[in-house]
């Protein structure tokens, strides 16, 4: 039972992981149907952000938590600045343009911030600043789930539902519900589109961020190309879970966390990565549209 | 006229979307070298009642036979695929027009034709002389069809080119192709000026008299009584009436249903 | 307008095949071409970088010197992404600009991949870090060599280790799925399960780049292995190894030479304390070695990356051997690196018959203080 | 000539990016001997190279809109590119002239310029055949790298454990990728747009790690060494004569496909694939099988990736699971959607410029993805249609000479 336990709690700290990202590119996918590829990177260079900016604190020898706030801080400032940036440079131009347009773009980006990080940083690994301290509270359960484990799940409920709250009830979550459901209305009701879309862009940004300077305080290391695998794993959970839908890219992360856990755990490693894709596959087969996705009816 | 074989005949056809009765147990016959106008308010499940008969949506119940006028075999089409209706011998034209943009009038046309044709891969890449006698004979029928709809001199022209009417009346030389005895014409004259519409009252007649049955929805009541020869009225996913036009001008059920609509207009 | 058609045609036709033309130009001139082959961008690109570095700072040192029997050595510079295809491309080009020995390339798939080329244009390549087992010793590959000991070697010192001086009887072999460490991985399994006198619990691999390795860390306890060994390089090392200090288990974890890095202990930090990591024989007082990397710092202001020291005693190799065949010819230079000894910072070297250091082999070191120091 | 509002809003731009790129440029940290460097220097690069960028970029768009202006007053005309494709007069010459340079390409060049642009003519078939599926018939699919995947295993294995040729293994593994298509295509190709992509990304990924874990099938991550080059009547044929060897069979592989495909274009089954990619449920009301249609667009895909598969496999003498990354698809597809879907000739510029550009910005070292992944953002962004939109073809007939409409946009 106790393995149980273990492989659950490993797979809901994955899947919160995921979640932070996914939610990206599904608020992104839901406003302006595009794949945002270089979503991941986004992530990627949050993780690097809060590595600089704890780093240099430390230097200079702020405390731990100042630490951790302002660099939390500043990945998402500047995770999102980037964000912003891309949707301006990379996507907005090409609002008009055939649907793959944009895809290849995003490739494109992905390709060219990877590249940018690795010359103006390193190619190297390096080791990430232990942000979350290990609770005396959790030690006796350490061997089970770990306090970046449960920092982890903390926190991305708290911004589940923060970010819940935030399109529910404020009016730029409201601005962007409409534009999801239909731009051209959206704008014939005085909503300025290309704001809902940066604050979109913003949203999942630094939500990415936070996942980026969570994952890699729990691992402890970051290069260049850690963006890329999570961010294809975090867009098949979105997908997963019905892409465009936010409680979806929650759900489908944590299906997809807790399958490559428990794959691993009782099948095998080797495998992990099939199973999740496999899973995929079926779900699809089954429920064309993610299993929380709107099933489009065809108007004709 | 009442004699001519049933070719197609509906049996309490229902349709349901979570809860919404879109169509609820509507019966109807046609009889070959008929055309019959289905009318009613907006929403009362007339294009839903088209999508049931052409497979795009499958009833919720209730039964769609269509036989072939010539050889008389009788199909049932629930739960076929609209590809598979089409080739009995079932075509359509959609509300909002739905043809190929970035094609050519002519290649819209010839795709109606695929379904009557057979070459495949090989074909296409030996380019035999079975496939290129066939891929004439599609060139050359979808250009007189064309010519039928009046097209004939902006074969080459994109579709997404065309006027309105133009387009409209692409979409049925398109639906010809496909060698329909049985044609559903969702909306025809929409969006047409009276002249376009006089030329379209004048196509559908010559369509009927060279055998093709017609199913038509329309709310261009003139066109309605002058060219149907029976009206099919439905409001709320029921029939509410049907007969000849004078019957149905005088049913006070379908006045209360258009309750403010001038019928004879 | 038709006729400025016609000429617009021209005009493109004429500049497309002058810029087909450009890197054509083959540089002349009587140099020594020492080629550097591997990942130079891309995900590997760590490991394909020291070796440029070492290469550019030999090569600094010998044209300081005057060159090679009076010629400069020139260096020529390809990536290959560690992509097979992508090597015999540049393998090609590298050909074509007459290069004479080559120094790489990084991967063992690439360099599978380039060597036929190098071989039927009669060029010898020397590699810092691919460790396959069967570029030297499948005798496929006569124009070879490597300054690197094979896996087989590898693995032998990993499993003596572990069962000998560990004492450990359930051992879990882990693995990166890569071409290195699996290959690695699969050869220490086989030794283990031949030599009987200990057993594999678990055999896996772990997926690199995955955001957590707790599940597999979980299963790791599961198989009550008294040892982990894992085969890959060290940042699949470092995230199992905190993962493990996270879950408080205590067992050893012997690993390779992919993780005998200093790159590590930088990544794992304390984390890092009492892992095993076998690798090549101690260099930390060889003074060759600790000049080179005096050197390195020097120019390029910060520690050398992964294969370093393997690397410049490559390219010493390589040029020690032309100055002493007098020749870039191919027979001679083989019998020069087959006879000729000569000091680098791996130790005093010199080539078997298929191809691998003598030399060179493996201890075992483990992180003591921050440090990777000899287990005795 | 330059209006101040527009140096303001350059400054502006160039004080955005100082911001953006502060802590990644600027800051460079080393948590272990705790130094902390700043590079101001690069935010100085940073500013002004922004500046100048953001100042060309409106001089740009400036006279964009001024020649589109023109444009419009005067008749529209047609780009260049595409005006040659159009015109029979000038489109055989050039043909006949890109044969002839093709052809005389390994006794104008070296090996090495021979060896890239083999790899730049597999990818002009591996585009070509993924046209089919993407640019055609409009079905997005992420892994078209799985079926080249598939025929270069089939060679090396087959040839492996039954010691079959080249020249037999060719076809069985377009056939066998073909198959898998189909395989993989039944359940899937229900599936709309972006779903079908991350579906056939996965696939994509499965088959890779099938290939990477399975190792009694596949010997693994170690890959399968010494593949034999093709033969020709058994002669032996040298290293660089091996090159040219590949290049002219490779070559005709180009030919043969670009012949194929354009029958193809113009066929049935073209224009039911075209029908497919503008409006499917049209399509089907006009009695075009769906599913049978898309299944022999995605198979027919698939079995020329598993040509080019078996090719790859025997010019590299070595395959293993690691060029068959998901990177290696978004490269096909950027190939496709660069030089405009659905163009043939659009596809062969396409390739040529994505495989031969990194080659030759080899000069840039370690710069060369960093400008590949700029190229792919800056050609798309001037370029959303790809390099040369598609051609449809038009029809004449008889008697009606005074058909309208006979140009086409």
């Amino acid at each position: 039972m106790d393995y149980f336990i273990e492989l659950f709690f490993s797979g809901l700290t994955r899947g919160s992981i995921y979640a932070l990202i996914a939610l990206g590119y599904t608020m992104v996918y839901g406003i302006i149907g595009l794949i945002n590829f270089a979503h991941g990177e986004i992530y990627m260079i949050g993780a690097f952000t809060a590595f600089i900016v704890a780093t240099v604190l430390s230097i200079y020898g702020f405390p731990l938590l100042a630490i951790v706030v302002i660099a939390g801080v500043a990945a998402a400032v500047w995770s999102s600045a980037y964000g912003v940036t891309i949707e301006r440079l990379a996507y907005r131009p090409l609002r008009q343009a055939p649907r793959l347009a944009p895809l290849i773009s995003a490739i494109g980006m992905s390709i060219f911030l990877q590249n940018y990080v690795l010359l103006a940083q390193t190619s190297d690994f390096i080791r990430f600043p232990e942000l979350i301290p290990e609770f005396a509270f959790m030690e006796p359960v350490a061997h089970i789930v770990g306090s970046s484990d449960m920092v982890i799940l903390v926190t991305t409920a708290i911004v589940m539902i923060g970010l819940t709250c935030l399109i529910k009830y404020t009016k730029i979550g409201k601005a962007m519900r409409a534009t999801a459901q239909d731009k051209t209305m959206a704008v014939l009701v005085g909503i300025n589109v290309d704001r809902v879309i940066s604050a979109t862009f913003v949203i999942g940004s630094a939500l990415a961020a936070i996942g980026g300077m969570l994952i890699a305080s729990h691992i402890g290391q970051i290069n260049f190309y850690i963006g890329f695998i999570a961010g294809i794993k975090a867009f098949t959970a979105a997908v997963l879970g019905g892409i465009g839908s936010i409680p979806g890219a929650v759900l489908g992360s944590m299906i997809l966390g807790l399958t490559e856990s428990f794959a691993t755990g009782y099948v095998s490693s080797d495998y992990e990565d099939v199973f999740a894709f496999s899973l995929l596959v079926l779900i699809l087969i089954f429920k064309p549209s993610g299993l929380l996705g709107k099933a489009e009816i065809q108007k004709v | 006229m009442n004699d001519a074989p049933v070719i197609l005949s509906v049996e309490g056809l229902s349709k349901n979307f979570g809860g919404i009765q879109a169509i609820d147990s509507v019966d109807l016959d046609i009889r070959k070298g008929e055309i019959v106008a289905l009318i009613g308010p907006n929403g009362a499940g007339k294009t839903t009642f088209f999508n049931c008969l052409t497979g795009i949506y499958t009833p919720s119940s209730g039964d769609v036979y269509l036989s072939n006028p010539e050889s008389g075999k009788k199909t049932r089409l629930n739960g076929k695929k609209p590809n598979k209706i089409t080739e009995i011998g079932m075509a359509r034209t959609f509300q909002n027009i739905r043809l190929f943009p970035t094609m050519s009038a002519l290649e819209n046309v010839m795709i109606g034709r695929h379904c009557r044709t057979n070459a495949l891969i090989l074909g296409a890449i030996f380019r035999g002389p079975a496939t290129r006698r066939e891929e004439e004979g599609i060139v050359d029928s979808s250009y007189q069809l064309l010519k039928k709809v009046g097209l004939h001199k902006q074969v080459n022209e994109q579709a997404r080119n065309l006027s309105y009417g133009a387009q409209r009346r692409l979409e049925i030389g398109r639906a010809l192709a496909t060698e329909p005895f049985l044609l559903l014409l969702d909306e025809p004259a929409a969006g047409m000026n009276p002249k376009e519409t006089e030329a379209l009252v004048a196509l559908i007649r010559q369509i009927c008299e060279e055998g093709h049955s017609i199913l038509l929805i329309e709310h261009d009541m003139k066109l309605v009584m002058s060219l149907s020869d029976r009206i099919v009225v439905m409001d709320y996913g029921k029939k509410i009436a049907q007969g000849t036009p004078e019957e149905v001008r005088s049913n006070p059920a379908v006045i209360k249903a258009y309750l403010g609509e001038d019928v004879d207009a | 307008m038709q006729s400025g058609l016609t000429k617009k045609l021209l005009v493109a036709a004429v500049s497309l095949s002058f810029a087909m033309a450009i890197p054509v130009a083959g540089m002349a001139g009587d140099t020594i071409k020492l080629g550097v082959a591997g990942a130079q961008s891309g995900d590997l690109a760590s490991y394909g970088l020291p070796t440029v570095k070492a290469a550019e700072l030999v090569v600094a040192q010998y044209n300081a010197k005057g060159g090679i029997n009076g010629k400069k050595v020139e260096l020529l510079i390809e990536d290959d992404v560690c992509k097979p295809e992508v090597a015999t491309n540049t393998a090609t080009k590298l050909v074509t600009d007459g290069v004479h020995v080559v120094l790489g390339h990084i991967c063992s798939g690439a360099t599978k991949a380039a060597l036929p080329i190098y071989k039927e244009a009669g060029v010898v390549v020397m590699s810092p870090s691919a460790t396959a087992v069967d570029l030297t010793k499948s005798g496929d590959y006569s124009n070879f060599f490597r300054t690197i000991a094979p896996d087989d070697a590898q693995a032998e010192a990993m499993v003596n280790f572990a069962i000998g001086k560990i004492g450990a009887k359930k051992i879990a072999v882990i693995h990166d799925k890569g071409d290195y460490g699996k290959g690695l991985a699969t050869i220490a399994k086989g030794m283990i399960e031949a030599g009987g006198k200990a057993e594999v619990t678990l055999f896996e691999g772990v997926t690199p780049g995955a955001v957590d390795y707790s599940a597999i860390v979980q299963k790791i306890r599961r198989s009550n292995a008294d040892a982990v060994l894992f085969g890959g390089y060290h940042p699949e090392a470092s995230k199992i190894v905190s993962m493990m200090k996270k879950k408080r288990m205590k067992i050893a974890f012997i690993s390779d030479d992919g993780v005998k890095d200093d790159t590590f202990i930088k990544v794992a930090g304390d984390k890092a304390e009492g892992v095993y990591a076998s690798g090549p024989n101690d260099n930390s007082t060889n003074p060759l070695a600790i000049a080179a990397i005096a050197a390195h710092k020097k120019a390029y202001g910060e520690d050398p990356g992964a294969f370093f020291e393997n690397a410049y005693s490559a390219a010493l190799a390589l040029l020690n051997a032309i100055e002493k065949a007098g020749s870039t010819d191919q027979a001679a230079i083989i019998k020069a690196l087959q006879t000729e000894s000569v000091d680098t910072p791996v130790g005093n070297i010199h080539f078997d018959a298929q191809g691998d250091a003598v030399g060179v082999g493996f201890v075992m070191y483990q992180v003591q203080n921050g440090k990777y120091v000899v287990v005795k | 000539m330059f209006p101040v509002k527009e140096l303001k809003r350059s400054a502006l731009i160039s004080l955005w990016f100082a911001f953006l790129t502060f802590p990644i440029l600027v800051v460079k940290v080393d948590p272990l001997e705790r130094i902390v460097q700043w590079r101001w220097s690069n935010m100085f690069y940073i500013a002004i190279g922004s500046f100048v960028l953001s100042i060309l970029a409106k001089v740009y768009m400036i006279r964009k809109e001024r020649r589109d202006a023109r444009k419009k007053e005067t008749a529209a005309t047609e780009p260049f590119a595409q005006r040659i494709i159009r015109e029979p007069r000038f489109l055989y010459p050039l043909a006949i002239a890109c044969l002839i340079f093709g052809v005389s390409f390994p006794f104008l060049f070296s090996v090495y310029q021979t060896n890239i642009m083999t790899t730049a003519l597999m990818y002009v078939v591996l585009g070509l055949g993924l046209n089919i599926v993407v640019g055609v018939a409009g079905l997005l699919d992420l892994g078209y790298v799985a079926f080249y995947a598939v025929g270069a295993y089939s060679y090396a294995l087959l040839n492996l454990h039954f010691d079959l040729g080249f020249w037999l293994v060719l076809p069985l593994g377009g056939l066998l990728a073909a198959f898998l298509g189909i395989l993989l295509g039944f359940p899937v190709l229900r599936l709309r747009g972006d779903y079908l992509a991350i579906v056939t990304l996965g696939f994509g990924e499965i088959i890779r790690l099938i290939l990477e874990n399975w190792s009694e099938f596949s010997q693994g991550p170690s890959g399968i060494a010494n593949i034999p080059r093709p033969g020709l009547f058994g002669i032996d044929i040298s290293f660089g004569g091996g090159i040219t060897y590949i290049y002219y069979l490779v070559l005709l592989l180009v030919i043969f496909t670009i012949f194929v495909v354009n029958r193809l274009q113009n066929s049935r089954l073209g224009r039911a694939w075209l029908a497919l990619r503008e409006d499917e449920i049209a399509c089907q009301a006009m009695g075009i099988d769906k599913t049978k249609t898309k299944l022999i667009a995605f198979s027919l895909g698939a079995f020329w990736a598993g040509l080019v598969g078996v090719i790859f496999a025997a010019k590299t003498t070595f395959v293993n699971p690691a060029s068959f990354t998901f990177l290696e698809s978004a490269i096909i597809l950027s190939i496709v959607v660069l030089g405009g879907m659905g163009s043939i000739v659009g596809v062969i510029i396409g390739a040529l410029i994505l495989i031969l550009l990194p080659e030759y910005l080899r000069a840039l070292s370690e710069y060369r993805m960093l400008a590949f992944g700029a190229v792919l953002v800056i050609m798309m962004v001037f370029k959303p249609n790809g390099i040369v939109s598609t051609v449809r073809r038009s029809y004449r007939f008889k008697g009606h000479a005074e058909i309208e409409g006979d140009s086409h946009e």
